[in-house]
């Protein structure tokens, strides 16, 4: 049986939401999302660690020995994480000063060894890889779109562009309350939707 | 702790006692008492005598049922109680009384007794006497202590602190040695010496009438409580008199106080001094609406709408038709429903008073639990109730409520507390009993 | 394929295998990324630098020396010359009074102490409020603004504290703490410069009272 | 033909007690503190005042029927309640399309989405109030100064309030007792005139619409912290009296812990919660960054609450003692 390709990265992206519907890896949602820009950054990054660590363990999934899988896949989520990490100091420095501290996070980040554990141990390599790009690219857009509400409301920019005058940003949402506020009203919201449809 | 102030409403308050009529037909219930129901002696067809057994005890915790008049049996069939259920009842067609052998008719009073105190009880037993308030538990089980437990003090329940309700009050009035003699009799039986008859402060022409009537009787006292609901309450009304409280899943007995209900006093002094078993009460008929509120002498089985008719008719905006007090009385369902041992009174009330109220959200005020004079979580156990977690319910106590109605009756938001209550209470108990059975 | 089994030579095989590629994978990332990582980290500074004291030919990052200031830190201080004529200094100074620690600045003195600019390096004070400072103490607006002041003589601390400086408003931890990093650079600045500062002139009103204390 | 009969279980008859009536009577005890702000800031107090009402009451209606699909919950007074408290907290020079906005999320945020009335979990117009102090900070701290007969819509003179003059440390331009009482400081709405608060609290105590446990603990537990402070250090800290009369500790004690639907139900728990109430808000009062500390303090005491119902449990009739 061949699945449909495009069905795998749909899927990802929606029907299995990492933030939306499976509610993984809150930690960064809520840290990171104080702009629009910084939610894209860290979503990009941890879709760039998805697709490797996805594409590297479906290749090795019949290597490894049950009993050392977890340590196995954590070295090589790590790997991917720190060249990341140098990468980005070395070529985008400004995006690397405001994510600084959640880039080594996402070796932690539970998404990533989720779909490591739950999808490329189990499948093949090329639809690992796209269960990567389509995972990371729900996280991705969870992450943008919690970045945008919560940089318009709190600080009335979108991606640094001014909407209205300053002073009627709601400074709540860029602090941490707001990131919870925001979240739990959209995933009541994608609630609401996932059932009408 | 706990109670609340409900308006008291005593319409029928100071009105003589009236005899009524005899009925054309009685229907007399075989479980108007607490335990199993009493099983028929009589046939269809068979002519009674007032006052004949018609029906015997079916074990300990039950109690002889007799002909409240002369008449041919018209059948044995079921018909609705004051609770709504279908239970058996001996139908009488009435015909002019021919009293059984051995009852005294005399008014005059019989002060002095020189039974033993065990013939005391089996008079008491034979005589049919429950208890007159509500409850309906046999009388001569409470007499008869469990072994281990030494009454100490003889309670008389006069408190009658339910809104509306009369008919306790006017007896004392008007019965007032009598009832004094059967408590005497009621100690003699129970071996203590010491008794209390509690009257609550709003009835003063009572509490000095008793207290004149006791004078040559040192052993009794009387006490004046001061109005409370649910002071009538055995718990609440051992430690209103005693300052003692009855632990959680004990008797009472164990507290060494012994309550009766001063028309189960009255009822004993009939039996014991009379020879004469419950066939007749007195019953209360009030309601703001009524025409002729008042207290009625009438016999059992008599059906409610013949009292309602006696006092006036049924007013053309009665919405409800209660058994009892407002506070803990059961509606009726129709007004065919006879009179038995336990019916204190008979309440009507209109179509404003009646319907239930839209019921809101719970605020969480907690008047419930400062109502409770049991000490629950009213709101928790109505949330655990609708939830159906029995286990939790048990935890909480439910097996504690009294049923008063202190809940209910305090809530802002209109919410059915009791209701719920009563649910829990009903499978956390059958749960209890079969975990006992096995 | 049939999966490994989990027996103790496969385990120690495998994890070792991988551990070994992941080594030299990041090695090799390493070193291709550790020259551009300096000279971003050596950007940065030159940036900062600039920003703060304009106009020189020289290359400060390559000639700079140590202060010591009040309590004993070390702070790095950058000379700023054209044609070997010095304009001033560049001081990256800090202060650990923030309402959330650190703060760190780059702050530009002219050889006489007057302030020239400052730009903001490193802060992690409440985003909107303390934030601000970034900005606020370059408007010249009420009397927030530190640009052009000596910090010798004129009253670089917050109007609360019965200075000349209007504080950011509801975020005055934030701005205590930067006027005291100002100041510490200036002090230390001054001291390397041989100048007797006086202490009491520019101290927040807390050390002054630490300072009656001792004497 | 026979009457028609209601069958239901016992009790019978009501105390006639509903929520709207209790939350009228706290309305109603509002409004000697409302007149306060009337006289020493003007109109502006009037004008923020109705805005907050307005806004809460078309919230929960719009919320209620479009949103939540149930009856409309707005007569029960609760909605108004809430606008009427928030007002209180706000200052009187507040820009009112922020009201609108602390309105907003006091009934959507903190009501509504928990079902409404007698869900939530935390005091709805503290949540308001909390949100507007940190998300306009500037705005929500800057109080005019209070002027007798007041006709300015809104002024522009601010000024510092008792507890920011506190926190700065000159208790000398601590403004007298009798200022503090009869409301001539800076500061929000319901924060000044203590002694119309109190008057407002006695009502409702005589009414029994709250009971003494509450308010009581609170002003005791303050009293005796700031005393032992003041006792230790008569320079730095403020004497207990200032403490209770100034801030928002009269209202948050009397109006808004006492807010039946967030605070414990048992009158044990209610002392623990009053004394914690008490303890946090000294503690930021003193310690803290925040010159105010009464909403901070409420708000948490509300989070613990269920766990005071939990463990806090009435005297059981007849319990027996384990041994």
């Amino acid at each position: 049986m061949k699945k449909n390709k495009f069905s795998i990265v749909l899927n990802g992206l929606i029907a299995e939401n990492p933030i939306f519907v499976l509610m993984l890896g809150m930690c960064p949602t809520l840290a990171t999302t104080t702009s629009a820009i910084n939610g894209l950054g860290m979503g990009l990054a941890t879709t760039f660690v998805l697709i490797f660590s996805n594409l590297v363990i479906s290749l090795i999934k019949n290597l490894v020995p049950e009993n050392v899988r977890i340590p196995s896949y954590i070295v090589v989520i790590a790997t991917f994480v720190t060249i990341l990490e140098m990468l980005m100091q070395a070529y985008l420095p400004s995006l690397h000063e405001s994510l600084g501290l959640f880039i080594p996070l996402i070796v932690v980040n539970c998404i990533v060894l989720g779909r490591a554990e739950s999808f490329a141990s189990k499948n093949k390599v090329f639809d690992s890889a796209l269960d990567g790009i389509g995972i990371g690219l729900g996280f991705t857009f969870a992450l943008g779109l919690l970045g945008m509400i919560r940089e318009l409301l709190g600080a009335g920019t979108l991606l640094g562009f001014r909407i209205f005058p300053e002073h009627y940003g709601m400074l709540l949402f860029i602090l941490a309350p707001g990131a919870f506020i925001s979240l739990a009203y959209l995933i009541a919201i994608v609630n609401r939707i996932r059932k009408v449809s | 702790m706990g109670g609340i102030h409900p308006p008291e409403n005593k319409i029928s308050a100071g009105k003589a006692i009236e005899q009524i009529p005899l009925p054309g037909q009685v229907t007399i219930l075989l479980n108007q008492h607490l335990g199993a129901p009493a099983i028929p002696l009589v046939q269809r067809g068979d002519r009674v005598k007032t006052g004949q057994l018609i029906a015997k005890a079916a074990g300990y915790v039950s109690a002889n049922i007799h002909s409240s008049v002369t008449g041919k049996v018209l059948k044995l069939d079921e018909v609705f109680d004051p609770g709504g259920y279908r239970r058996q009842a001996v139908i009488i067609e009435v015909e002019p009384d021919e009293w059984a052998e051995d009852i005294i008719l005399s008014t005059t009073l019989k002060r002095d007794c020189t039974l033993s105190p065990e013939e005391i009880i089996q008079k008491i037993q034979e005589g049919g006497v429950v208890g007159m308030g509500g409850a309906s538990f046999p009388t001569h089980v409470k007499l008869n202590p469990p072994p281990g437990s030494k009454p100490e003090v003889l309670i008389v329940n006069a408190v009658e602190c339910e809104p509306y309700l009369t008919s306790d009050h006017q007896l004392m009035l008007e019965k007032g040695m009598e009832i004094i003699v059967g408590t005497k009799i009621m100690m003699m039986a129970l071996k203590v010496n010491r008794a209390v008859i509690a009257i609550e402060n709003n009835k003063p022409d009572a509490i000095s009438l008793l207290e004149r009537l006791a004078i040559p009787y040192s052993q009794i006292e009387i006490m004046s409580l001061a109005v409370h609901y649910p002071q009538g309450g055995e718990k609440q009304l051992i430690e209103a008199v005693l300052d003692r409280r009855v632990p959680s899943g004990a008797l009472p007995v164990v507290t060494g106080a012994v309550v009766l209900n001063v028309g189960s006093v009255f009822a004993t002094y009939e039996a014991v001094q009379k020879n004469k078993p419950v066939i007749d009460r007195v019953v209360c008929v009030t309601g703001k609406s009524i025409k002729k509120p008042g207290n009625y002498l009438c016999r059992i089985g008599t059906s409610v709408q013949e009292l309602i008719d006696f006092a006036g008719g049924m007013p053309d905006t009665a919405a409800k038709v209660i058994s009892g007090g407002p506070m803990m009385g059961k509606a009726l369902v129709n007004s065919q429903i006879p009179v038995s041992k336990g019916t204190s009174g008979i309440l009507l009330m209109d179509s404003k008073e009646a319907p239930r109220q839209k019921v809101y959200n719970c605020i969480r005020c907690g008047n419930c639990i400062d109502a409770c004079p049991m000490g629950l979580e009213p709101y928790l156990l109505m949330n655990l109730s609708e939830l159906s977690e029995w286990e939790n319910m048990e935890k909480e106590r439910i097996m504690d409520c009294i049923e008063c109605g202190c809940c209910s009756y305090v809530c802002p938001s209109n919410r059915p507390l009791l209701d719920h209550l009563r649910v829990g209470k009903f499978k956390v108990g059958a749960m209890i009993r079969g975990r006992k059975n096995q | 394929m049939k999966k490994l089994e989990s027996s103790f030579k496969n385990m120690v095989i495998v994890l070792g295998c991988i551990t070994i590629v992941a080594a030299g994978a990041l090695g090799w990332i390493n070193g291709l990324t550790a020259e551009p990582i300096r000279l971003a980290a050596i950007a940065k500074q030159e940036q900062a630098i600039r920003l703060v004291s304009p106009g020189y030919d020289n290359q400060p990052v390559q000639e700079k020396y140590e202060l010591t200031d009040y309590e004993g830190n070390i702070l790095t201080c950058f000379p700023i010359k054209k044609q070997g004529k010095i304009l001033g200094v560049a001081i990256e100074t800090f202060s650990m009074k923030g309402f959330n620690g650190e703060v760190r600045l780059m702050l530009g003195l002219r050889p006489d102490g007057v302030i020239n600019n400052y730009e903001v390096l490193k802060q992690t004070e409440t985003p909107g409020l303390g934030t601000q400072m970034t900005s606020w103490f370059k408007t010249e607006k009420n009397k927030q603004s530190i640009l052009n002041k000596n910090p010798g003589k004129d009253k670089i601390w917050v109007a609360k504290d019965g200075g000349d400086i209007d504080a950011i408003t509801a975020a005055t931890i934030t701005s205590r703490a930067f006027l005291d990093a100002v100041d510490r650079a200036y002090r230390a600045y001054m001291e390397h410069c041989g100048t007797v500062v006086d202490v009491v002139t520019t101290a927040t009103i807390e050390e002054k009272e630490a300072q009656n204390e001792k004497e | 033909m026979e009457n028609k009969l209601y069958v239901s279980m016992s009790p019978h008859i009501h105390s006639g007690d509903s929520i709207s009536r209790k939350m009228w009577e706290v309305i109603i005890a509002l409004i000697p503190a409302l007149l306060v702000p009337l006289y020493f800031f003007g109109l502006g107090s009037i004008l923020v005042t109705s805005v907050s009402i307005a806004s809460c009451v078309v919230f929960e209606y719009l919320i209620g029927r479009f949103l939540l699909k149930q009856e409309a919950s707005i007569r029960d007074g609760s909605a108004i309640l809430t606008g009427l408290l928030l007002a209180f907290n706000l200052p009187s020079n507040l820009p009112l399309w922020i009201v609108v906005i602390g309105a907003l999320v006091a009934i959507g945020m903190a009501k509504m989405s928990f079902g409404g009335l007698g869900n939530n979990i935390f005091n709805p117009a503290l949540v308001g109030r909390v949100f507007l102090l940190i998300s306009f900070p500037q705005q929500m701290t800057s109080w005019p100064l209070p002027k007798a007969f007041n006709p300015d819509f809104m002024d522009a003179a601010t000024g510092a309030t008792p507890l920011s003059i506190m926190k700065s440390g000159h208790l000398e331009r601590l403004p007298d007792l009798q200022d503090l009482l009869i409301g001539n400081t800076g500061g929000s709405l319901g924060e000044i005139g203590a002694a119309a608060l109190i008057i407002g609290g006695l009502f409702l105590l005589i009414r029994k619409v709250i009971s003494w446990h509450i308010p009581l603990s609170i002003l005791l537990t303050v009293y005796v912290f700031t005393g032992v402070l003041r006792i230790a250090n008569p320079e730095l800290y403020a004497d207990p009296l200032s403490h209770l009369f100034s801030g928002g500790l009269m209202l948050g004690a009397v109006f808004m812990a006492t807010d039946y639907v967030t605070s414990p139900m048992v009158k044990k728990g209610q002392l623990i919660y009053g004394i914690g109430i008490g303890i946090i808000t000294v503690c930021i009062r003193v310690f803290g960054s925040y010159p105010e500390g009464v909403s901070f303090a409420i708000l948490l005491m509300n989070g613990v609450t269920p766990l005071i119902n939990a463990y806090c449990k009435p005297k059981r009739f007849g319990e027996v003692k384990k041994k």
